[in-house]
């Protein structure tokens, strides 16, 4: 399988994306710039974190604008799978991507920690590695993830069941703990956590490494080759 | 501020005004004879901020002298925009710490923020790509909301830089004491890497080449920053408060970027950050440095603002610049790579063989200055140095042994002491893991980062007890250096070398120059013991409000090296019925 | 050439955190007379021409200066003389 | 009952990196009429006294809401008519 790393100005996780992808995940990946006119060749989609164009006016709002956000847009509507992370996530709200917006954190201060998630959906792309509500850590680092979107929304997310990970001890505010949401097709996903920064136990928690497994998995039964 | 206004030759003598940049009556004297003729306004200008002691280092030379600055690990000592020592394999660590005391007590998020930024780009103007940052904090106690404000200030200033440019900010220590009151210390540290061949120089060598400017176009910030940084801050210093820069950390990861696509280009021929005194300290040094000149057209430069003067072009602090020497008639290959991180790159002037700064603008000589005068001719003071009362005072006090009645008692007091208490509420606030080779986070007795595709890792830390400093600065300063090494040890690191921020009053007093000189006999003891030498560092003077001195806050940044990451220690306690040993005395 | 004027607020339905802060100081501060704060943005354009002014200034606030999601906005336009 | 509103913006020789960003994005959305965008705060605080209105809200920003140092102020107050 092969990913695309999507490199804003102002990225900084791109890096711990490649990696975690190249290194640990043992498959295929590039670093595709923000001016890409074409995404035809991945099998997935990776938005890293970081703050693209300084975060200025809100988070994920100018680069939503860039060039590969179009072929960004046209992957999803095929089907392949699009993770945003943090920034990558902000960014996928702001394209309309995913529903709702983001808030600064509650108590407004930036917040880098390791935090227990519940895997509240396992039957999914991007989960069907994970157990039924299994907690796993993985750590945050964001200013502004605080998750809001009107009622119905969050109707809908609950009966479509879209919420793939919620916040055992709620760090920063978000609506009914949300920690990370899929769209309606579930090939969409936005997550505040940093599932690339925990990918070994050197780094302290290998738990974010099965989210990228079941992408393989699901892409893999897909696409059984014959050989 | 236009030009008219400037005042002309006669003016700034007889007026004194050379005073008010920050000269002598006695160096503007020096000034003229090495000019043969009186100054004009601009190269006053020039003069003031070369020669004060940001620059100059002209009250701490002879101090810094004593300091063992070379090893046979050590690739580059002080005097370039950090030092490197190497770690093997032909790869090299490269570190610096930086204050940013005086523009943090007027602004103090903004304060913070560049300072972060300045020694980041000290860290990748050597060719390194910066991998950790570290800072080492002061201020008065938090009883005061003034204090609270600077500190939660100060932190969201460091937070919001260094995670925007997306480096770690591993670690660092914080004291809360009186002394730091009206003057706080915020000193930064950035750790970078980088193979042998990559290492630049700030050098502008050969005769032609041309000399570019490169990232955030200049404004009138922070003129005569270099200057306040060597003052006393008063009551008055909330009048020179333009005097604060502004950052742009989104501008900086991109220059960072650039800057380390431009180093594998070999059309670059020397590369230097614009830090205090800007264009006028990267140009002179970069002359002064490779033997050569440079001359300048100032109209080339790039400004954000209308109608500047070159005094205000050459003085001005504006954030995220750096000046570099180009081959001649390969200054596309630069603007190309420049322009894919959306940044600007302009030739300004070329290099000469006079050994002069020369500076034209709208068609008119506007200084020329013999570089050296400028970088090398500063005046060195041999200030009288004298032992304090207040020490004499302790020394004849008998050793005092605290009686505790009850140890829990105590133990849970000392825990709630801000020096002493947990400092997750500070570092939860900085992005530590970015870049995911952060092995052991804040928290521990030092930071350790493994190195990408090799079984090492380096060890680092922040560290100065100034209470010790000030009951006796020699063994303090000893101790200072010692600590920062058993912090290494204690990871799993063998020490490599030291930076340090030498922050202190006013070295004008001899009870101060006395601290300065008594603290760093007790570290360059230390250093020389252990093997660490100085590889780099900064000085920050005039720490007073009020004719009060701060505790002499020598900061040391030390880095080690850890063979094998399987070799990693951690403070905490791993299981219960694990033994406890106390080593040493 | 035009100043616009635009202000953002964030809708009445969304909690201001930063607001709620404020205005937890300013209490502090036995400044007690303050009932709310709410805080938004205030961004200046300088703008030279005008085509369509008001239809370009409403393009740019929903396209990219507000997230409708949670901000309201409403903007002013002034003529500036040039010298 | 009084609305007071703060219009906070960045002196003028103060660089703002946002509204430099800003602009560059509204260029690449071709909106290339917009010269300038700078970037500031509006506050609004619901005041419930008249005592010393003009001083106490000059205090409070002056205190709390402005950063004197990089940013300049100025403020409208309106009567609210409560029901
Ligand atoms: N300003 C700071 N920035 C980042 N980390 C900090 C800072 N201050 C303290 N820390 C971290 O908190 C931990 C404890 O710090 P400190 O109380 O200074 O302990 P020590 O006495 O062991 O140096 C260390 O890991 C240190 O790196």
């Amino acid at each position: 399988m092969k990913f695309a790393v999507i490199v804003f100005p102002g990225s900084n996780c791109d890096v711990d994306m490649y990696h975690a992808i190249k290194d640990e995940l043992g498959e295929e990946v590039e670093y595709v710039w923000h001016d890409a006119k074409s995404l035809d060749e991945y099998d997935g989609i990776l938005l890293p974190g970081g703050f693209s164009y300084g975060d200025y006016l809100r988070s994920g709002a100018i680069a939503r604008f860039s060039n590969v956000m179009d072929e960004v847009k046209k992957a999803a509507a095929a089907g392949k799978p699009v993770l945003g992370v943090c920034n990558g996530f902000q960014i996928l709200l702001e394209a309309g991507l995913l529903p709702g917006a983001m808030r600064r954190n509650e108590n407004l201060k930036f917040i880098c920690k390791t935090v227990n998630l519940k895997v509240a959906n396992n039957e999914t792309m991007f989960t069907n590695a994970y157990g039924k509500d299994e907690i796993i850590a993985i750590p945050v680092a964001h200013g502004e993830g605080n998750y809001y979107c009107d009622e119905q929304t969050l109707q809908q997310l609950v009966e479509n069941n879209q919420i793939l990970f919620q916040y055992e001890d709620n760090p920063n505010g978000s609506l009914q703990n949300i920690a990370g949401i899929s769209n309606e097709a579930g090939n969409v996903l936005g997550m505040m956590p940093h599932p690339e920064r925990a990918v070994s136990d050197i780094l302290g928690s290998a738990d974010g490494l099965k989210l990228f497994q079941s992408i393989v998995k699901q892409w893999r039964e897909q696409n059984v080759v014959t050989s | 501020m236009s030009l008219l206004l400037e005042p002309n030759v006669e003016q700034i003598k007889e007026q004194k005004l050379y005073r008010d940049m920050g000269l002598t009556d006695e160096e503007f004297a020096n000034v003229e004879q090495l000019l043969g003729r009186t100054p004009n306004y601009t190269e006053t200008g020039l003069f003031s901020v070369m020669w004060s002691e940001h620059c100059s280092y002209k009250n701490s030379k002879p101090v810094l002298k004593k300091f063992p600055v070379t090893g046979e690990k050590v690739l580059q000592g002080p005097g370039e925009g950090a030092g490197i020592v190497d770690i093997g394999d032909n790869q090299a660590v490269v570190f610096k710490i930086e204050s940013h005391n005086h523009p943090s007590a007027i602004e103090p998020y903004q304060g913070a923020a560049t300072g972060v930024g300045g020694i980041i780009r000290d860290v990748f103007s050597m060719g390194a790509r910066p991998i950790a940052l570290l800072n080492s904090l002061r201020f008065g106690e938090l009883t005061s909301p003034k204090v609270r404000h600077l500190f939660e200030e100060v932190v969201a200033g460091i937070a919001g830089y260094g995670n925007c440019v997306g480096i770690p900010t591993v670690g660092g220590e914080i004291q809360f004491e009186d002394s730091y009151e009206g003057n706080p210390l915020v000193n930064a540290m950035c750790v970078g890497l980088i193979n042998h061949e990559d290492i630049q120089k700030g050098q502008a060598k050969g005769v032609g080449n041309t000399v570019m400017y490169v990232g955030a176009k200049t404004g009138r910030d922070g003129i005569h920053g270099a200057t306040f940084a060597s003052e006393e801050l008063s009551d008055q210093s909330d009048e020179k408060r333009p005097a604060v820069q502004v950052g742009d950390p989104f501008m900086e990861k991109l220059l960072l970027e650039a800057c380390l696509e431009l180093i594998k280009c070999d059309a670059l021929v020397g590369i230097q950050d614009m830090g205090a005194a800007g264009l006028t300290s990267s140009s002179a040094e970069m002359a002064s440095k490779a033997g050569s000149g440079i001359e300048m057209n100032l109209d080339l430069v790039p400004q954000r603002e209308t109608g500047m003067t070159p005094y205000e072009m050459m003085l001005s602090e504006s954030q995220e610049r750096m000046l570099i020497v180009v081959e001649k008639g390969r200054e596309q290959e630069i603007v190309d790579i420049v322009e894919r991180y959306g940044l600007e790159a302009v030739s300004v002037g070329h290099v000469t063989d006079d050994k002069r700064l020369r500076l034209t603008h709208k068609g008119e000589v506007v200084a020329d200055v013999p570089v050296d005068a400028l970088a090398e001719d500063a005046p060195v003071y041999h200030k009288p140095s004298a032992e304090p009362a207040y020490y004499r005072e302790f020394q004849a006090q008998p050793a005092y042994a605290p009686t505790v009645d009850n140890h829990s008692d105590m133990l849970v007091k000392l825990l709630q002491q801000p020096t002493i208490a947990n400092k997750e509420w500070v570092y939860n606030q900085y992005d530590y893991q970015v870049r995911t080779n952060t092995v052991v986070s804040p928290g521990s007795d030092a930071a350790v980062v493994r190195v990408r595709d090799t079984n090492k890792a380096l060890a680092m830390t922040t560290d100065c007890n100034s209470r010790y400093l000030y009951l006796d600065p020699e063994v303090g300063g000893r101790i200072a250096v010692a600590e920062a090494a058993r912090n290494l040890v204690c990871s799993g690191a063998q020490p490599l070398a030291i930076t340090d921020c030498l922050n202190f009053g006013n070295p004008e007093k001899p009870e101060i120059f006395w601290q300065i000189e008594k603290a760093t006999d007790g570290m360059s003891d230390a250093c020389r013991q252990l093997s660490t030498p100085v590889i780099g560092g900064n000085v920050s003077l005039y720490n007073e409000t009020k004719g009060e001195a701060i505790y002499p806050t020598p900061v040391i940044g030390m880095v080690g090296l850890i063979d094998d990451v399987k070799h990693i220690t951690t403070q905490y306690a791993k299981q219960a019925e694990d033994l406890i040993y106390v080593i040493g005395e | 050439m035009y100043k616009v004027k635009v202000f953002v607020t964030l809708r009445e339905s969304v909690l201001d955190p930063q607001g709620v802060a404020v205005k937890n100081s300013l209490h502090r501060m036995s400044y007690e007379e303050v009932q709310e704060v709410r805080i938004g943005k205030f961004l200046e354009l300088t703008i030279d021409s005008t085509d369509a002014l008001d239809e370009r200034v409403k393009e740019m606030c929903e396209k990219l200066l507000v997230n409708t999601v949670i901000e309201d906005y409403r903007y002013e336009v002034e003529e500036v003389v040039v010298q």
